[in-house]
């Protein structure tokens, strides 16, 4: 009980280093917004684990149960997808105005583009 | 079953392929919190992360083209950057309560009132709605307004395309695009039964799992689906732009004058014990009310943000 | 509840299979197939674990999935179409 | 207690051909074999689990629920897999067929 009592925290923990890790080291800005989107959905599952209690039940009253799950993080969390979504959206839209802009998508070449159009300045 | 999720998350290379697996990956995690109870939230991941997200990101491959780059860099330092880090975390762990013990603090500040006030308060038995709409109700308002100006920002960036004109001839490659019966008249058959289905999680959210939330983005998913088989200038004749874009202004002033009604009635912005004699009904009024502004605003927003990525796609 | 349990069991099993085939399909439409499978055991997941936790109210949830499902799965085939339109327009 | 077993049997059914569809998908070589073991099995599959949680739960909404559930996979699901197929076959992916006739003649 007392090393599995952790291990929600553990995936989550994962979770959050796989997105991490694909922010940081890919070079492409979809597969970069991907990344962002699974290191919210950990932030996501780390508040509802909280929430959770063991032998509750979902927090809609019932005439045969008592104990319910902690309603607080499942607000938070409702908002907090919308707003990630509407994230996202943005997101994507700046991506596709980049990709009107340089034809390309990818970070290291738009680097070299805008710093080529440095020096022709 | 949370392990199966790890591995679907860490394999990753061609681009369509992971915005395919990033569908499989909300489903997944929407089935977790409905294991951990959270059902409002599974419902809202499910239409957000296998529904509008994975469609707004297929919309994007297709303009910007799916085949990524190997990566220049050497990935051994990202790693690095992300073992250590993840250490740390876990590391950190070590000190948080353990899962779904009843003891833990995270339960014992405001919770308690909500899970045994609620009831009676607000007088409906879902209780996340009674947060969200009652108690929260500052925070949901800022969170619809931060929507709205979401929507803003995209249609600053790429903009809704016009409609085009009736008379205007297709464009000479829609003869590859021939329309496919099969599709279209399950797409007739289902979009009103998905309209209902939206209105029902609508209004039953005080009772079930739903919400205005959830209403907003189904309805949003249903006109998505029309648009899919019948093409974007069908779709903007039968949801013109200008009144999505009116629709979703229409929504955040219903919420925000809610308060305001409340206030002229003598209570505290959003206090909706005011709106009627017997503070219940009231409640229970003015969170029907702000439910059907907060549906009505992303229902437009989704489907303003989908017709402006369509557009884009269509172009060029 | 004994079945009950073995039914979400062999779910999970059947899903394990789909994902793995996701994983390897070797076309797109492989992939598609699966996550269309993915989908609908989902649903069937989700509406025996309500029987599970003896909360069967929330098959709403597995309505909206059904239908989340099979609209995920259309837009995904138009896109194909229309990305195979892309390449074939930039060979030309 | 003849529904409890009603339960048992259909959801084990269920079970058995949720797997066989998962083997065939695995296994199978071939993308439009794959698609005519998931088809198959996967909507006699659904058909099973319903039914048999429509035996738990007896008379109520929930069966009504259920029920929609049933209807809507039954719309759906054959409906995904046939634009599937249209799209795999229009994109030009042919079945493995070619040049072995024994196999290629062979229709139900």
């Amino acid at each position: 009980m007392n090393a599995f009592s952790l291990f929600n925290y553990w995936i989550v923990i994962i979770l959050m280093m796989a997105g991490f890790y694909t922010v940081i080291a890919s070079g492409n800005l979809v597969k970069k917004i991907v990344g962002l989107n699974i290191f919210q959905t950990s932030v996501f599952i780390m508040y509802i684990s909280m929430g959770k209690v063991i032998g509750g039940t979902a927090p809609i009253v019932t005439v045969n149960s008592e104990l319910y799950s902690n309603p607080l993080p499942h607000v938070l969390i409702l908002t907090a997808i919308v707003v990630a979504v509407a994230t996202t959206a943005l997101g994507l839209s700046l991506v596709i105005r980049i990709k009107e802009a340089y034809h390309s998508i990818e970070e290291d070449d738009i680097l070299a583009i805008s710093q080529r159009e440095d020096e022709a300045e | 079953m949370l392990a199966i999720t790890a591995i679907a998350v860490v394999r990753f290379r061609r681009l369509f392929t992971v915005v395919m697996l990033f569908g499989i990956y909300s489903l997944l995690s929407a089935m977790i919190f409905v294991v951990l109870d959270a059902v409002d939230v599974a419902f809202t991941e499910a239409a957000v992360g296998a529904g509008i997200s994975t469609v707004l990101m297929l919309a994007t491959l297709v303009t910007t083209g799916r085949h990524e780059k190997p990566p220049r860099h050497h990935p051994l330092l990202p790693l690095a950057v992300v073992t250590v880090t993840g250490a740390g975390l876990i590391w950190g762990t070590l000190d948080m309560p353990g899962f779904g013990n009843p003891a833990d603090p995270v339960h014992h500040h405001v919770a308690d009132r909500y899970v045994i006030e609620s009831p009676r308060e607000i007088g409906i038995p879902n209780m996340v709605t009674s947060v969200l709409a009652s108690y929260r109700g500052y925070d949901t308002m800022g969170e619809v307004i931060v929507v709205f100006t979401a929507l803003m920002g995209v249609l600053s960036l790429i903009g809704i395309r016009r409609q085009r004109k009736q008379s205007t001839p297709p464009p000479e490659n829609s003869a590859t695009r021939r329309p496919y019966p099969v599709l279209q008249v399950m797409a007739i058959l289902l979009i009103p039964f998905i309209i209902l289905f939206a209105l029902y999680v609508q209004f039953h959210g005080d009772y079930g799992p739903g919400g205005g939330f959830q209403a907003g983005v189904i309805f949003a998913a249903a006109i998505i689906l029309y648009t899919l088989n019948f093409g974007l200038d069908d779709a903007m004749l039968l949801a013109p732009p200008k009144v999505v874009l009116r629709l979703s202004a229409l929504g955040v002033l219903i919420y925000a004058g809610t308060g305001v009604v409340s206030m002229l009635n003598g209570g505290n912005y959003l206090d909706y014990n005011a709106l009627s004699h017997d503070p219940l009904q009231g409640q229970h009024f003015g969170i029907l009310v702000i439910e059907l502004g907060v549906g009505i605003t992303v229902a437009a927003v989704m489907i303003a943000i989908f017709f402006a990525f369509a557009g884009k796609t269509e172009k060029q | 509840m004994m079945s009950l349990g073995i039914a979400v069991v062999a779910l999970l099993v059947v899903m394990l299979f789909a994902l793995i085939r996701a994983l390897a399909g070797p076309k797109i439409y492989d992939r598609v197939l699966a996550v269309n499978m993915f989908g609908t055991k989902t649903v069937l997941l989700i509406a025996v674990y309500g029987f599970l936790t003896e909360r069967p109210d929330f098959l709403d949830l597995s309505i909206f999935y059904a239908l989340i499902n099979f609209i995920g799965v259309i837009a995904v085939l138009k896109f194909i179409e229309r990305i195979e339109e892309y390449d074939e327009v930039e060979e030309q | 207690m003849v529904a409890d077993l009603l339960t048992w049997i259909f959801l084990l059914a269920g079970s058995v051909l949720g797997i066989t569809g998962a083997w065939g998908l695995m296994t199978f070589p071939d993308f439009y074999a794959r698609v005519h073991a998931v088809s198959i099995a996967d909507t006699l599959c659904a058909a099973c689990f319903i039914l048999g949680l429509v035996f738990q739960a007896g008379w109520s909404l929930v069966t009504i629920k259920l029920l929609i559930v049933l209807t809507l996979l039954w719309i759906t699901s054959p409906t995904s897999s046939h634009a599937l197929v249209r799209a795999a076959y229009r994109a030009g992916l042919r079945a493995m067929t070619h040049g072995n006739k024994q196999s290629s003649e062979v229709q139900s």
